[in-house]
């Protein structure tokens, strides 16, 4: 365990909650200068996070598979619950994955959001927090805190600053992941008592939990992440509050929030619940596909663009589930690459329907056509991410696709065969909605009279077009820091199945 | 003892009895008067069994105040009884089951009386045999139970002080004479003398 | 004499209390009828100030006075406390609305002061009949609070209502009570733990007792099924009076069933945790489902307080010393929470009239954008949602009952815990997603303002250093396995 | 030298586009042409230069040793890991001069073809793009790379194939070109799964090294699992290469796979010359060629092969007798002159098959730019119906369409060096299908002879009706033919110039006896797939016979279309059911929007509505929501205000806790 | 005839499942159910006099005479809310009892 000086973790985690704090007891002299003030503030404090955060990426040791960066501190230790902070390989990546997002997403809000400016700055950096407390944290209680923590102000974001639903779709968000993730504390709970009173992830990790044991946790775990992943059949919530959103929140969903469910899996599920994880792969792999062609369907016959994409989200997590339980190097390495490109190339995808849904206020997709004419920058942007979407070789998608297929295939190849059909399928969803925003004749009034993507948006855009080609290009930079945790990973959980087939054998063979 | 044991039952039927009429009288008063004659009953049982205090108690605090203080409501707020008696058989059936359910297990309960082992250990205040029961109850009432006592002088403060604050108007409308007011009234405040020159008139 | 004061010196907060309120009666009496809610008030705050310190001075060491009808140890202390600050906390909170609303008696204050006196009884009960004593005090002083505004129908009904189901509920307790004596031969707590301690098989006419005492008790903490009250009173009350309710004698009950349940009837573990097991699910489940229908933010505060109570007992259920640790930090946080949201409610005036309708929130977050904060955090840290206090509180007993292996009660919790998150999350739409048409007046003096402030930043930083209380209900809980 | 040519259609495709878009205007057009075109000139003179070299030109057809440049690492995890490089041996020579040689000759051509389009930065940018994708297809060393270019060839054919992005039908074209390839990429990807699990590698050396191993026995591979079935060496090999011949038939539009390719023609006649016509489409073709050390271990593999080139050839041929689009009627011909690539592969003559790839780039190309030309003339019109009489106007264009149609028809001399460029390979094709001397071979050659006949009718009637009938085009449209500029003609030129002369000027490298010294290692043949050599020893009749076959079609269709078209659409009638087959393809568009598109939609809508929407939330949250709802007001209605109620309720729950307890305990 | 203790719980008993039934079927005067109440109250007393006497222990008597103490202070408020319940609807009837539910 490597050990700085600076509680690095703790500081970008926290820090958006000091600008938080600095926006909620300052107030401007006016409302047009208070909204001013507090898109600055929040787009500082961002940005000096995400610098932060390139800062843990600098002190991260790549080719150790240890925590690193751990932070260790008493919180509530008579029943051994300590505020613990840290990341590994599987980690690093959302963690600036996350102080990435939320800058742009606060510059894609910069005009888009008019009405209490400061209140939406203030929940995003709490958001913020709450993001990066989750992918740091160490303990299990202290995860779950920020687990949940994140649902308080995507409530608010999507409740308050949402279109004409909003209230159904904010509810139907926090009550349907409440569900799952309070089922998951009672699990959390019951570790914690056979663990010997302990939430500290890396001792529940070194635990055998007994395979009765296991499958119970394992699926009170599972109710928790695969409404947050989400996997079918409990994905309704996602389109719906996806559509609801305003921009930057549905960026934040796709980018950061599904990935939690991803991210518990790699964490939690298999690592503490290896047998379990084992049995049950087949129910995963069985959703995985069900999601994978089912949502893909559905995809095709959206009349909203913000709705198709949250379709098309639900197909790549169904991707990434599928590939988790593979376990092998190949395919949890590309889960966590297809969720790392997933959240670019989705929260780009999101901010793509933001900038003509800040000019003409609709998503329905009817409503555009032709843009081409009179938005070829636009165009051109939103043709890349389609493009990545869809996982064209040389774009982020591919990588993260390509591995997780392999990875499947060599587990399963019936899986790996379903999955490539949303290879098919994402193509023609995606490129119909291509043609029915992008292409055409450019007739109706209002679109011809809409610009094309100002300099800021611009701005928002570039850094997620570099990464994404980048990633196609030369993943390497990406695969790299995270290949001795992966490693670890799946031999550990080998180590753990092997261990159990051999006593069951002994078992066998004394019989 | 068979004395007794007759007197036992006398009692106990009619505050049965009584307890029956409280409960399916038509007229209020009536149930009052009914509750009225269970005490009584209740308190023959208590001397029966030695507790002449709490007979004596029984009478002078349930029937002369408790019971009285009922009478007096129902008669002051002159219900129209008659009317109150509809649709009483709604409820009966399951009245019925669960009283009788609730009996049959008390009466289980009670059966199964023993006398604990070490019960005779445990008694705070025993029956001294040759002391009278009245002075065994105020042997120990002000010296144990001295906290009890306090207590429920502060229950009965409170029940005091709720029936006024609730029960108690002072109606504005109303004029009332003050005594001491018009005791206090002296004439150099109330009358001035006035002067009135002539011809002028008043 | 020396050793008679020592005798009575646990018992001496209790005794002051009990000659301040007589004095303060006499205040009442005796000054000018507009100045008398004033002084009476103001002296009513300090009078449980000081019996707060003298709680504070008695400490927590196990000991018995008054013929050891009477206990004192770290439990009876810490709730003791707890029941003080709310008690004082209502009593600030009530100051404007009895002045507004035709309630401006002295002896407003000086029933507080007498339920308050009541509590401390209780919590510190050491026999049946101390146990009685105490609670009617108690209850005496609370039905008259409720029907306090007795011009009004709402409280009159109210009043009525709570003491005929409360005279049946003593009467039921009672029952309970006396069949418990016959067949224990004693009321004395540590006299029934030895008694029962000694014993194999308890008499069953004694577990039909302890069934009537529980009824009796869940009746004052408003579990289901003898919870019936709560809405009707809740709604009907004044206002000062349910924030008074909600907090103070559901502590000093829920203190008074722990101490039953874990000190006498410990042995009988076995037989009454199937009736707290059924009474806590009933209340978790139907606290969250009825509370949705609600429109009226007290009686949706009532159901809300039904379903904190299931989850309360659920830590009892437990009977560990965890699950009573559990309690106290549920208990603790379930009256900051409570505090701070019924300081919001007995702000809701429009025009200077008092509202109470869930809709009259509606846009607060705009126009009262601290109000609706604070209320927003409460309602979340209701509905126990990290990393707000009242998530601790929940995480608590939870883990107590997932120690006793009770994993079905913890599911059923869970469950009801995300139902009812949906009417939390109800409120804080109507302040943040709808749009008013009226506007709140501002939030009136600087009390109320400072206790929702208070209380929302207590709930927020509370995770800051949960170790803190949690360690001292952890001790406390010892202190009722102990004796 | 290598990575230039791959790259600088790259750099030419981003200087054009960004570059061009910046300057904007007429500049900015002028400038994206000549850069992308000039840098492609300099990267088609580079590779031929490289294949020279490689191939070994002046050294009597003695070819390099293949070599590999590494550029850049790609993916690395675990053992699963690919590269970025270039591999150049002759098969990829030869594809480096085909492509950088057409795409060259389609820039220029583009400079005067699309001169009065708005957006020609966007469209020479694309056509580089293509390039680019194209080149890293052919020089891919491991089978990722390969798809990448594979798919990028995809991205950029369905840019170009939309480029008229107004249009509907171009749009549609579009997204079916890419859907369809990516029904057969789902086979490629599944295929290239399936090696790295039987060899562990995915470079193809690796690859080609440890099939003979796997086949011996000698390597540790104990089978590969594939959809829950044990494969053992023989059927593991079987099994991928069909899965990898699945994506070759989505690129080269083999039946089954083929419906995007006509439609593909809403694109610009230049885009329809250089990607379906002179080199994507042919990507499939290369494929089976570079996988030939796999492809030659499955006899299974092989005879599919074979089945469906000889199939496509057949259908397309049928189907191109009765299109009237001048260019659908090319874009048939093109999947037919495909399946016989494909049927030649498959009786492993990859030399032949490699050979007619290329001669076909030539002819093939010029007949669509002259073709384009022709479009070009007639003011956009491209229904043959509205044309003819063309000859005299636009004669030089008819001159060329001449060329074109002789080089398809396969036009020579056997057994001389006389001969247009597409006798040289098509015989030697339908040659080797005969010297298989198997069934399968036989049936692929008696398919391909029936395919000449008909390509050369639909390709004599495609020059009468265009440029021979009298005219059907109204006079507005006839008083504006004119003949193209040069900067259009002088590409076709030089395609004419090959596909005159190609097929002899290489003959004998690519198929002549010296065909293994010019190959090398890039192809593999076992010996005991002679087809080949055989080729060169069959009986007169079958050198003869294509030619035959070929001039009974031309004159076939001169007869009928001497006159006008009434003649043809009498014959059309005469033939009712057969003809509307053939004219409506076989009813294979129809087929598949009946199987797929439309059930795709409906069971999309059914599961957005009914699934999710009626189900799902129904029995889900909606659901959950609602009978929780329905319970609060039950339960509200419980507290019915009634104090006597409220007794009841404390009164039961005692007894029914007492009962419980009693009862339980 | 030996009058038991059983005999006396019995009579309570009976008195008690009258007082809840009283309930149950006077459902219509609150009066009514407060006297049905005191009924309650007096099996109470009678449970604890009995067991006193059987136990020879006075406490039992003690407590009875708190719960009559208690039972009065108790009887003085409810009839007091009574009045002014009264007051305010003009009626006690248990049906009139019913302004606030749900």
């Amino acid at each position: 365990m490597s050990q700085t000086t600076m509680p690095l973790l703790s500081l970008t985690t926290f820090l958006p909650l000091v600008g938080a704090l600095f926006l909620m007891v300052s107030r401007g002299q006016s409302e047009a200068e208070t909204a001013r003030n507090a898109r600055y503030v929040a787009l500082f404090t961002s940005l000096f996070v995400f610098l932060l955060s390139l800062l843990i990426l600098a002190n991260f040791d790549g080719s150790s598979a240890e925590f690193q960066l751990v932070e260790y501190q008493p919180w509530l230790e008579s029943v051994g619950i300590s505020y613990k902070m840290g990341v590994d390989g599987i980690s690093v990546w959302f963690v600036l994955l996350s102080t990435l997002l939320t800058p742009i997403c606060i510059l894609a809000s910069w005009n888009a959001i008019q009405t209490r400016v400061r209140e939406y700055m203030i929940a995003f950096l709490v958001l913020e927090t709450m993001m990066v407390g989750m992918f740091c944290a160490l303990d299990m209680l202290l995860f779950y805190i920020f687990f949940e923590g994140v649902l308080l102000p995507m409530f608010l974001i999507i409740g308050v600053w949402g279109g004409a639903r909003r209230i159904y779709a904010a509810f139907k968000f926090f009550l349907y992941t409440l569900l799952g993730s309070i089922l998951m504390l009672v699990a959390l709970i019951a570790m914690y008592y056979f663990a010997g009173g302990t939430t500290d992830i890396p001792t529940l990790m070194a635990t055998n939990f007994p395979e009765d044991m296991q499958k119970l946790i394992w699926l009170a775990f599972f109710a928790s992440f695969a409404v947050k992943v989400p996997m079918w059949p409990v994905h309704t919530w996602l389109p719906d509050a996806h559509v609801e959103a305003p921009t930057a929140g549905s960026v934040i969903l796709a980018g950061v929030l599904l990935k939690m469910g991803g991210y518990g899996f790699l964490r939690f599920s298999i690592p503490m619940m290896p047998l379990a994880s084992a049995d049950f792969a087949w129910i995963v792999f069985a959703l995985s596909c069900v999601a994978v062609v089912y949502t893909s369907l559905v995809a095709l016959v959206q009349e909203d663009m913000k709705k198709l994409i949250a379709y098309s989200s639900i197909a790549h997590m169904g991707f990434v589930t599928a590939a988790i339980f593979s376990v092998n190097e190949t395919a949890i390495a590309g889960s966590i690459i297809q969720m790392l490109s997933h959240g670019l190339v989705s929260g780009a995808l999101f901010l793509c329907v933001g900038v003509v849904y800040d000019r003409l206020h609709t998503r329905e997709i009817a409503r555009y056509g032709g843009l081409a004419s009179n938005m070829p920058r636009y165009a051109l942007v939103f043709m890349l991410f389609t493009m990545a979407s869809v996982g064209l070789p040389g774009t982020s998608g591919f990588v993260g696709e390509f591995l997780i297929l392999y990875g499947a295939f060599e587990h399963n190849t019936w899986v790996a065969a379903f999955l490539a059909t949303g290879m098919i399928l994402g193509a023609a969803y995606m490129l119909y909605l291509y043609r029915r925003v992008i292409f055409g004749e450019l007739t109706k009034g209002d679109v011809k009279a809409m610009m094309d993507m100002s300099p800021r948006e611009i701005a928002i855009f570039a850094p997620l077009i570099i990464l994404t080609i980048w990633m196609g290009v030369y993943p390497s930079t990406f695969i790299d820091p995270i290949e001795a945790s992966v490693i670890n990973l799946v031999q550990n959980y080998d180590a753990a199945i092997a261990a159990a087939r051999d006593s069951a054998s002994a078992l066998a063979g004394n019989q | 003892m068979a004395f007794a044991g007759f007197m036992f039952y006398i009692f106990a039927a009619i505050t049965v009895a009584c307890g029956v009429m409280v409960i399916t009288s038509r007229n209020p008063v009536h149930s009052v008067l009914y509750l009225i004659l269970a005490f009584f009953n209740a308190a023959g049982l208590f001397v029966l069994i030695g507790a002449e205090f709490l007979a004596m108690i029984l009478v002078v605090v349930y029937v002369g105040a408790v019971a009285v203080l009922f009478l007096f409501v129902v008669m002051m707020l002159d219900v129209n009884f008659v009317a109150l008696r509809k649709g009483v058989k709604k409820y009966v059936y399951i009245g019925a089951t669960l009283g009788g359910v609730l009996f049959v297990e008390l009466a289980l309960a009670a059966t199964s009386w023993t006398l604990g082992p070490d019960v005779a250990t445990l008694t705070l205040g025993p029956v001294a045999g040759e002391v009278h029961n009245t002075r065994a109850i105020g042997q120990v009432i002000y010296t144990d139970y001295i906290y009890l006592f306090q207590g429920a002088g502060m229950i009965l403060l409170v029940a005091m002080l709720g029936a006024i604050v609730l029960t108690l108007r002072s109606r504005p409308g109303v004029k009332k004479q003050v005594i001491a007011d018009q005791v206090n009234r002296s004439s150099k405040d109330e009358v001035t003398v006035v002067k009135v020159p002539t011809g002028s008139g008043v | 004499m020396m050793f008679e004061s020592s005798m009575l010196a646990p018992a001496l907060p209790e005794i002051a209390l009990a000659c301040a309120i007589m004095a303060l009666m006499m205040v009442g009496v005796f000054s000018p009828a507009k100045a008398a809610l004033g002084r009476v008030s103001f002296l009513s705050v300090i009078a449980l100030v000081g019996t707060g310190i003298l709680i504070a001075v008695v400490g927590g060491d196990y000991r018995l006075a008054l013929g050891d009808l009477f206990v004192v140890d770290s439990f009876a202390f810490f709730m003791k406390l707890l029941v003080i600050i709310a008690a004082l906390l209502a009593l600030v909170m009530s100051d404007g609305y009895i002045r507004r609303e035709g309630m401006s008696r002295f002896e407003y204050p000086v029933l507080l002061c007498f339920a308050t006196l009541g509590m401390l009884l209780m919590i510190s009960a050491n026999d049946l009949m101390s146990l009685y004593i105490g609670l009617e005090l108690q209850s005496l002083s609370l039905y008259v609070v409720a029907a306090f505004q007795r011009d009004q129908l709402r409280s009159t009904e109210a009043g009525l209502k709570y003491f005929v189901l409360g005279a049946l509920s003593s009467g039921l307790l009672l029952y309970g009570c006396s069949l418990i004596y016959g067949f224990a031969g004693t009321t004395s707590f540590d006299g029934l733990a030895t008694q029962l301690a000694a014993v194999d098989q308890a008499p069953t006419g004694l577990i039909v007792g302890l069934v009537f005492l529980s009824a009796g008790l869940a009746f004052k903490i408003s579990a289901v099924p003898f919870h019936m009250w709560t809405p009707d009173v809740y709604e009907g009350a004044p206002t000062p009076v349910t924030a008074f309710f909600a907090v103070a004698p559901k502590i000093a009950a829920m203190a008074l069933i722990l101490r039953v349940m874990l000190g006498p009837f410990g042995e009988l573990i076995d037989e009454w945790r199937q009736i707290i097991w059924l009474i806590s699910v009933a209340s978790m489940i139907l606290g969250a489902l009825a509370a949705i229908a609600q429109t009226n933010i007290k009686r949706l505060m009532a159901y809300s307080s039904i379903g904190h109570v299931g989850y309360a007992l659920m830590g009892l259920a437990a009977g560990t010393e965890a699950g009573a640790g559990g309690v106290m930090l549920y208990m603790a946080i379930y009256l900051v929470m409570n505090v701070g949201t019924f300081a919001c409610i007995l702000s809701m005036k429009v025009k200077d009239r008092m509202v109470e309708n869930i809709s009259d929130l509606a846009g607060l977050s705009k126009t009262r954008p601290g109000m609706a904060l604070a209320l927003m955090l409460f309602m979340f840290s209701m509905a126990g949602i990290p990393p707000l206090a009242g998530f601790f509180g929940k995480f608590f007993v939870f883990a107590a009952a997932i120690e006793a292996g009770l994993i079905y009660l913890a599911v059923i919790g869970a469950l009801a815990s995300v139902v009812s998150a949906f009417y939390y999350l109800r409120i804080i739409k109507v302040m943040y997603f709808d749009e008013g048409e009226e506007v709140l007046d501002p939030v009136e003096g600087r009390s109320m303002k400072a206790i929702m402030l208070v209380t929302s930043i207590a709930i927020l930083v509370f995770i800051l250093a949960p170790q803190t209380i949690a360690d001292y209900t952890a001790h406390a809980a010892t202190a009722l396995f102990s004796g | 030298m290598e990575a230039l040519i791959v790259f600088l259609p790259l750099i030419g495709a981003l200087i054009a586009g960004f570059g061009g878009r910046a300057i904007g205007g007429h500049k900015g057009d002028v400038f994206a042409q000549w850069v992308s075109s000039g840098l492609l000139v300099v990267a088609a003179i580079l590779s031929w230069i490289t294949f020279i070299q490689v191939g070994g030109l002046f050294n009597g057809g003695n070819a390099m040793e293949g070599y590999k440049i590494e550029l850049l690492r790609w993916v690395v995890v675990g053992d699963f890991a690919f590269d970025w490089s270039l591999r150049i041996d002759t098969l990829t020579a030869v594809m480096l001069v085909v492509v950088t040689t057409v795409s060259s000759l389609v820039h220029i051509y583009s400079i005067g073809y699309m001169h009065h389009d708005p957006s020609i930065p966007r469209f020479q940018a694309y056509l580089s793009l293509f390039t680019f994708m194209m080149l890293m297809l052919v020089t891919a060393d491991n089978l990722v790379q390969m798809f990448f270019g594979w798919e990028g060839v995809g991205l950029a054919s369905y840019l170009l194939i939309g480029f008229w992005y107004k249009k509907p039908s171009a749009n549609a074209a579009a997204i079916k070109a890419f859907v369809v390839n990516r029904v057969g990429d789902f086979g490629f990807a599944l295929g290239i799964f399936g090696t790295f699990v039987m060899t562990g590698a995915l470079a193809f050396d690796q690859i080609f090294a440890e099939i003979p191993m796997i086949i011996d026995g000698t390597s540790s591979f104990t089978g590969v699992e594939l959809f829950g079935m044990t494969l053992d060496a023989q059927a593991s090999i079987t099994a991928i290469c069909l899965l990898l011949f699945m994506g070759a038939m989505g690129k080269s539009a083999q039946l089954g796979l083929h419906t995007w390719l006509p439609d593909a023609m809403e694109g610009p006649t230049p885009v329809s010359a250089l990607i379906h016509a002179a080199t994507m489409v042919t990507a499939g073709v290369f494929m089976v060629c570079r996988l030939s050390p796999m492809f030659e271990f499955s006899e299974t593999a092989l005879m599919v092969v074979t089945f469906v080139g000889a199939c496509t050839a057949f259908f397309a041929a049928t189907v191109g007798l009765t299109q009237n689009d001048i260019k659908r009627v090319i874009a048939y011909s093109t999947c037919s002159q495909l399946g016989y690539m494909f049927f030649a592969a498959g009786v492993s003559a990859y030399p032949a098959a490699m050979f007619h790839l290329f001669t076909h780039a030539f002819f093939k190309a010029l007949l669509f730019l002259g073709a384009g030309a022709v479009i070009h003339a007639v003011s956009d019109e491209q229904d043959m119906r509205k044309m003819g009489g063309l000859a005299k106007p636009i004669w030089k264009t008819c001159v060329l369409m001449w060329i074109g149609s002789l080089a398809l028809g396969g036009i020579g001399i056997p057994g001389t060096y006389i001969g247009f460029a597409g006798f040289f390979s098509k015989d030697i094709i339908l040659e080797s299908a005969y010297g298989a001397h198997t069934g399968i071979g036989m049936f692929a050659f008696w398919l391909g002879v029936a395919a000449a006949i008909m390509t050369a009718f639909y390709s004599w009637r495609l020059l009468w009706m265009t440029f021979h009938t009298p005219p059907r085009a109204d006079e507005r449209v006839m008083a504006h033919v004119h003949e193209s500029p040069n900067v259009m003609l002088v590409p076709l030129y030089i395609l004419a110039f090959g596909a005159i002369f190609a097929g002899a000027a290489f003959y004998p490298f690519f198929t002549g006896h010296n065909w293994q010294a010019f190959w090398g290692d890039s192809i593999l043949i076992l010996e005991q797939h002679a087809a080949l050599e055989n080729a060169h020893h069959v009986p007169l009749w079958v050198k003869w016979i294509p030619l035959v076959v070929g001039i009974i079609g031309i004159l076939g269709a001169i007869h009928v279309y001497r006159r006008g078209l009434e003649k043809g659409r009498a014959i059309g009638q005469f033939w009712g059911p057969f003809y509307q087959f053939s004219f409506n393809k076989w009813y294979f568009d129809e087929l598949y929007d009946f199987l797929f598109v439309r059930p795709s939609f409906a069971i999309g809508r059914l599961f957005w509505k009914r699934g999710d929407g009626t189900v799902i939330d129904g029995l889900g949250p909606d659901g959950v929501a609602k009978s929780t709802n329905l319970a609060a007001g039950r339960v509200s209605l419980l507290q019915s205000g009634y104090l006597y109620h409220y007794a009841f309720a404390m009164l039961i729950g005692v007894v029914v806790l007492i009962s419980f307890y009693l009862l339980a305990g | 005839m030996i009058i038991g203790l059983e005999h006396y719980l019995t009579v309570a008993a009976i008195l008690f499942t009258l007082g809840l039934f009283g309930i149950f079927l006077n459902r219509r005067n609150v009066i009514v159910i407060l006297m049905s109440v005191e009924l309650m109250l007096l099996a109470v007393n009678i449970n604890l006099v009995a067991f006193s006497a059987y136990l020879q222990d006075l406490t039992g008597q003690i407590f009875a005479m708190f719960v009559l103490t208690v039972a009065a202070a108790e009887a003085a408020i409810g009839l007091a809310i009574l009045v002014v319940f009264y007051r305010n609807r003009a009626s006690i009837a248990v049906d009139d009892v019913s302004n606030m539910k749900g």
